[in-house]
């Protein structure tokens, strides 16, 4: 199972912090694509992906038990 | 209190607090940078802001510009201190303290420090007018990440 | 408690308490810059400095530089305080901060303070060292101050 | 009457932290010169001169009342 997370504009839209999902075996760009799908979150294509807290690549695949969250245009500072 | 060099909080930040992480009887400079929240940008009125955190990741993230200032100034200490939730006008934002033997590069790893925080920290902000409100991010999709990774090269 | 925006003081300077002398709901940005006082310069052990200032010039001075800044870069607000008399090593002597509502501004304008301070201000600092003491200053005549008065041009 | 002050080095040589002396109509330079001999100040000529807490120039005149400071190289910050 993955934990997938969601913030700022992605984690209103999707009307949720996180979810759990197992996308074990695939690509960053296809659990990109599932998500943009199912939960209507176009802008997710404008994000980064984090696996693990690390930014990652759009052909890395996810491992059991990875922590996905996508992270949209950051604007600290 | 906040002790750690680089750490995401909920409270109000002590500037004090922050610089006496780097100070040190080498140093001889240091230069702090200190983020706080504007009313008004390009003429539009900002009501309060809120920020929002993907905390453990963002201070793996400024520990990671830590370590960057470190290779290009190797004398400098860094600390970093951004907090979240809701802000008010003129509250502090984000403190960056960094010191040094020597002012110039204090100067510069502070500025690189700041820059850094808004290319590949994750830390949002979210703008809250009279008539709306907006997650700020890169909107007009300049940046194309197109590799899912942020490069320096591709940030600065 | 110093509420002066530029003043010389015997007394420990608090950072807050300058930075709040700048603060302000257009500010987007504070640089702050604090000189300590270091341990060791080329290899050599200070055990503690003397600062001693012709007080009411160089407040005058330390204004004139806000000046400077104001015409430089109009939207920042300059505070400046440095202290005089014994300090140990870690303490600091002198504190700029600069607000500006974005921060380019406030780094530069921060930076130019400093330099402006080690140019045109009155104020002298005596090294003790193990082995002796010593006024430093412009020991080696680069500079002739011919005309008696140090101009930007021949100071930078 | 005019006052005289001294600075760091300049104030350890002298002995005194400032003097009281008629230099009325007296250039700068003048000045400069008298004092540098009678107190034995040499580095006097590495100093500025300050006339009423402003820089002054080597041919300007002192005025009845006039507050002069010589001001060695500076090394605040």
């Amino acid at each position: 199972m993955n934990k997938i997370l969601f913030f700022a504009a992605l984690q209103e839209k999707a009307g949720k912090e996180s979810i759990e999902l197992d996308v074990s075996g695939k690509s960053v760009k296809q659990v990109k694509e599932f998500v943009a799908q199912e939960y209507g979150l176009a802008k997710i294509n404008e994000s980064m992906t984090a696996i693990n807290e690390e930014f990652a690549a759009s052909d890395d695949v996810i491992q059991e038990n990875d922590v996905i969250a996508f992270i949209p245009p950051v604007s600290g500072g | 209190m906040v002790s750690k060099l680089f750490s995401i909080t909920e409270e109000p930040i002590s500037i004090e607090q922050t610089v006496s992480l780097v100070s040190s009887r080498n140093a001889g400079a240091i230069n702090t940078f200190i983020g706080t929240v504007r009313e008004f940008t390009k003429g539009k009125r900002t009501l309060y802001l809120e920020y929002q955190a993907y905390a453990a990741m963002a201070e793996a993230k400024l520990a990671e510009i830590g370590q960057e200032i470190n290779q290009k100034w190797p004398e400098t200490k860094t600390a970093i201190t951004h907090r979240v939730g809701k802000l008010d006008i003129e509250d502090i934002a984000v403190v960056i303290a960094v010191s040094s033997p020597h002012r110039g590069d204090s100067y510069e790893a502070s500025r690189y420090a700041i820059e850094r925080i808004k290319e590949i920290v994750p830390i949002w902000k979210k703008e809250h007018w009279e008539d709306g409100e907006e997650w700020i991010g890169n909107q007009l999709e300049t940046k194309s990440y197109r590799k899912g990774t942020p490069s320096e090269e591709d940030l600065i």
